[in-house]
């Protein structure tokens, strides 16, 4: 295993503190449990979103605390959901009077360990609404499994709202858009190479170099399926297709389109899937209104893409365009 | 041996720490290949934290010793086991609250209620591949053993240890691992694979 | 070799496709010869900023295009200069009739490219001044060689000439500012893995899991030595302490402080090894003033971090903190 | 032989450029030792382009031919390579322009302003591992070797190889493989090896 890391142990802890040496003007760090929340919480009147996860996927959470999107963000070990404490922690300190807005992906430890902080907020006499984010068609959705997974929807979704939080929109409705989003949005992953956890010290799995991984979710964990490797246009039909057969997206939709890079794959070969994306989008007859290219939501240094299409409306876009000011997403400000 | 007492569950969660930490490496491979390859790093960490706070204050009784475990491995292993053990393990300290130790119909209450709980939580049901799997056939073998704890808890522990080995075949359909949908197949659950270890060293415990 | 790409033969031009697709409100694409352009070039009564080099080193140049930064990027082939015509081609396109600033890495090819393209522009009547950029410690400096690399404070040089040139600065002053940022900047990078050139098809070194390069540029080269595996904060200090005795920088200067990722690192690690360099600087007494920390200026899917500090005054940081709109660094718009 | 034609150059350009293609793996890989690994890469695209340009055209004489094969390199090659080729090629076409044929004099004439126009631009001392190297004792051997262009190139063409052999144990001091200091010792340098490709097809092609 090589990485630019001290010891596995060590690995949360110090990027929070470079995070917090880089980024003074737009969060603060706790320690003690781990949470990271932007600069001027709480703010008062507003809805504050929280959201977290299983660290390994930087720039999310934390890049995305800020002006215009989180209120904090709890990281929890490498790939592993971060525990209630945290997130109730976290939870008061932005507490700004109008409710707090739960941002989770769907995974069984994600969403026990906020449930559990969200009843904790609530008996602080917190107002507490959850939206999940589950949308990953690699996964066969049944009520008998535990669902889909949340991918990179969660970014777009964490930008809308934390526009409309901002906007001062009260909970029950941002709430209500968040669930709205969820229902508009898919997204199908694959990787090239597999990642190391820091404490595992070795590959999640073995790729030979003529194979690839197929809808994989984001935390190294092996795809559907295991297929042969295939130039950038194949792959990002075999991406593509499945997203946009899925929800159904529907002829003249207006979608944002999201390339996202899995950490360790360059930025020249994203500008080349997303090159076939859009071409494949239109070819749906589907009016690409806004896109997003970068790696934004990444499982450590694994190399792959994902593709996230969220059909929108007016509001939509309005939140989307609405300024923003976080160390991984800026504009408008 | 017809007691469980304050001090042999202490003896019996550094026991689970220890095995805990000796199978690490084991129980994170398993993970590796279904889920996210955390599992033993996520179980040994809430248990040093667990050995840890009994270390530094002692319990009045079952309960209050359980509850303290419980809030630990809540508030330091994370992941689905974080709540699922967590909650388990609140669940023995509420069903103990005030008791100085078990004998074996209390034994077999506690984790009923902590089996539930897991149920409660995580809804999987007897055959999803998950740590349910080897909880569930060890409470009936133990609950079929009599009053005599050693005898009680070792076939418990042999139940879940078989159980957990029989999960290998099933499809699952709950946690990380039914991502993978049929590529589940084929691989033990990392869980159901704590859970026995946590049984063998209940079962070691009385025996000693 | 395992890349999101379709052809080595059509790497460049897919990624501008891209690119173009993209980000329709930051630039256009011209693909006979390669050259990118801001939207809304020329912009008449300024001086144009035109950058380039090899590609593999994005989002540098193209992603740098935009108001505020570049009027233009060309990009040559996968770690290749661009040929003269592409400057020249793009410089006339951009040319407000201020004059034209070429910014430059130093390497032979980049410098004689850009040399030919600056005389064919003059022979058009174009006003054109040079700055280069030979910031890295790693190399030695000499009369008799082809002198120090350019590498990451290419990217700070880009942004705050992109802002003087905004602000109207004349076309000689922006040359002397260049000329001033130039010496007071330095860089070193190193490797965990090396990358693979896709015409090339396989790695351009090989290293062992417990050994890295030490001095590298950003052409996928191997380093000045090959060392063991150390702990990230060990690797900061062999980066920090040469860039910080080389110029020298001295107690109570004020600096911008750059951590770059080579292009496969990610995130977590970079803000890792930014908390050592930010601790390192600090212990030698100087003042952080800004920083940036992310993947910038790369060499494709290379494993490995690059720290650059920069020696500021109050003009610099005012024109740093100036609004730039590119795909790749944007704020105060 | 003591007359080479327009046909003989345009033969030339065309056997060098299958020798490049031959041996750019080659090129490259010894690029990527002491450079960037694009050494091959470039000067095919390079030659390709040049020979699909003098399909198109026919040129008048010597002049013209190495000015459209100089410009085509210029503005095909990039990096280092480009400029001094094109700049190489530009030259031979200053100094030819207007002329239907070389002789051996003329040649030589020609390669010499090649080369200085190459250290004009590149400012690469013999010894620097460079093209430079190659070029300048190949111009010293053909000069000595008399006016028969076969017996000429040929001298020329081995002194190259030899030279660019050569190249191996110095110290880089202009190009890329500069900034590796002592590591750019013990590889032959590229440009001196394609170089020597240019010398040996001109040699067959006055053979032939
Ligand atoms: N819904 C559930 N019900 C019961 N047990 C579950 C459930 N989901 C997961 N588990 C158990 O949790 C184990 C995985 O735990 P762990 O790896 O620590 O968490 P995570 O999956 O979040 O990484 C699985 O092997 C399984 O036994
Ligand atoms: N200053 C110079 N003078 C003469 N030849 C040079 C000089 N710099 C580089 N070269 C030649 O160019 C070759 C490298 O060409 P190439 O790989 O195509 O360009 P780049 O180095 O830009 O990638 C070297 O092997 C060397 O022979
Ligand atoms: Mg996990
Ligand atoms: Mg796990
Ligand atoms: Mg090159
Ligand atoms: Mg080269």
């Amino acid at each position: 295993m090589k990485k630019l890391i001290n010891s596995p142990e060590d690995v949360v802890r110090e990027a929070l503190e470079g995070m917090e040496l880089a980024h003074p003007n737009h969060l603060r760090v706790s320690y003690e449990p781990f949470y990271i929340v932007r600069k001027d919480a709480p703010v008062k009147g507003k809805v504050a979103l929280v959201s977290g996860g299983g660290s390994g996927h930087e720039p999310m959470h934390g890049g995305f605390v800020g002006m215009g999107m989180l209120s904090a963000a709890c990281p929890g070990h490498v790939f592993t959901s971060p525990t209630p404490d945290q997130m109730f922690e976290a939870g008061k300190v932005v507490s700004g009077g109008a409710g707090i807005l739960q941002i989770v992906k769907n995974y069984t430890g994600d969403v026990m360990n906020f449930e559990l902080a969200a009843e904790m907020l609530k008996e602080e006499g917190i107002a507490v609404e959850t939206v999940m984010t589950d949308d990953d068609v690699a996964v066969e959705d049944s009520l008998y499994t535990a669902g889909r997974r949340g991918v990179g929807l969660t970014i777009l979704m964490e930008k809308i709202l934390g526009a409309a939080a901002e906007k001062g929109m009260p909970l029950k409705d941002i709430k209500a858009l968040g669930d709205k989003i969820r229902k508009s949005g898919r997204s199908m992953g694959m990787a090239l190479t597999a990642c190391t956890v820091p404490h595992a010290g070795k590959p999640s799995f073995e790729l030979a170099e003529n194979e690839m991984e197929v809808g994989i979710g984001i935390h190294g964990e092996p795809g559907r399926r295991r297929v042969p490797m295939a130039p950038a246009d194949q792959i990002t039909e075999m991406l593509m297709e499945p997203v946009l057969t899925d929800l159904p997206f529907n002829k003249g939709d207006t979608i944002i389109l999201f390339v996202n890079g899995m950490g360790g794959t360059p930025l020249i070969e994203l500008y080349i899937v997303y090159r076939k994306a859009a071409a494949i989008a239109e070819k749906h007859g589907l009016k690409i209104a806004r896109c997003l290219v970068g790696s934004y939501i990444t499982s450590l240094e694994m190399a792959g893409a994902s593709v996230t299409a969220l059909r929108v409306d007016d509001q939509m876009l309005q939140l989307w365009d609405a300024p923003v000011n976080t160390p991984a997403l800026r504009w408008g400000v | 041996m017809s007691e469980f007492s304050v001090s042999k569950a202490v003896a019996w969660i550094k026991a689970a720490s220890a095995a805990l930490e000796k199978e690490e490496t084991r129980l994170s491979d398993l993970d590796a290949a279904i889920g996210d390859g955390d599992h033993g790093a996520n179980m040994r960490r809430g248990f040093v934290a667990v050995v840890k706070k009994l270390d530094a204050a002692e319990s009045a009784d079952l309960g209050a010793l359980y509850k303290t475990v419980g809030m630990t491995l809540l508030s330091t292993v994370g992941g689905a086991s974080g709540p699922l053990y967590g909650g388990f393990f609140l669940e023995l300290g509420k069903r103990s609250m005030g008791r100085p130790a078990w004998d074996a119909a209390a034994m077999v209450d506690a984790l009923k209620g902590g089996l539930a709980d897991i149920q409660k939580r995580g809804k999987a049901e007897l055959g999803d591949k998950t740590m349910v799997d080897a909880l569930s056939p060890a409470l009936d073998a133990m609950a079929g053993a009599g009053g005599d704890l050693a005898a009680a808890t070792k076939a418990a522990a042999a139940a879940a240890r078989d159980a957990a080995t029989k999960t290998a075949p099933l499809l699952a359909r709950k946690g990380r691992a039914s991502y993978l949908g049929e590529r589940s197949i084929g691989h033990e659950d990392p869980g159901a694979n704590s859970l026995a270890l946590l049984l063998e060293t209940l079962s070691t415990t009385c025996e000693a």
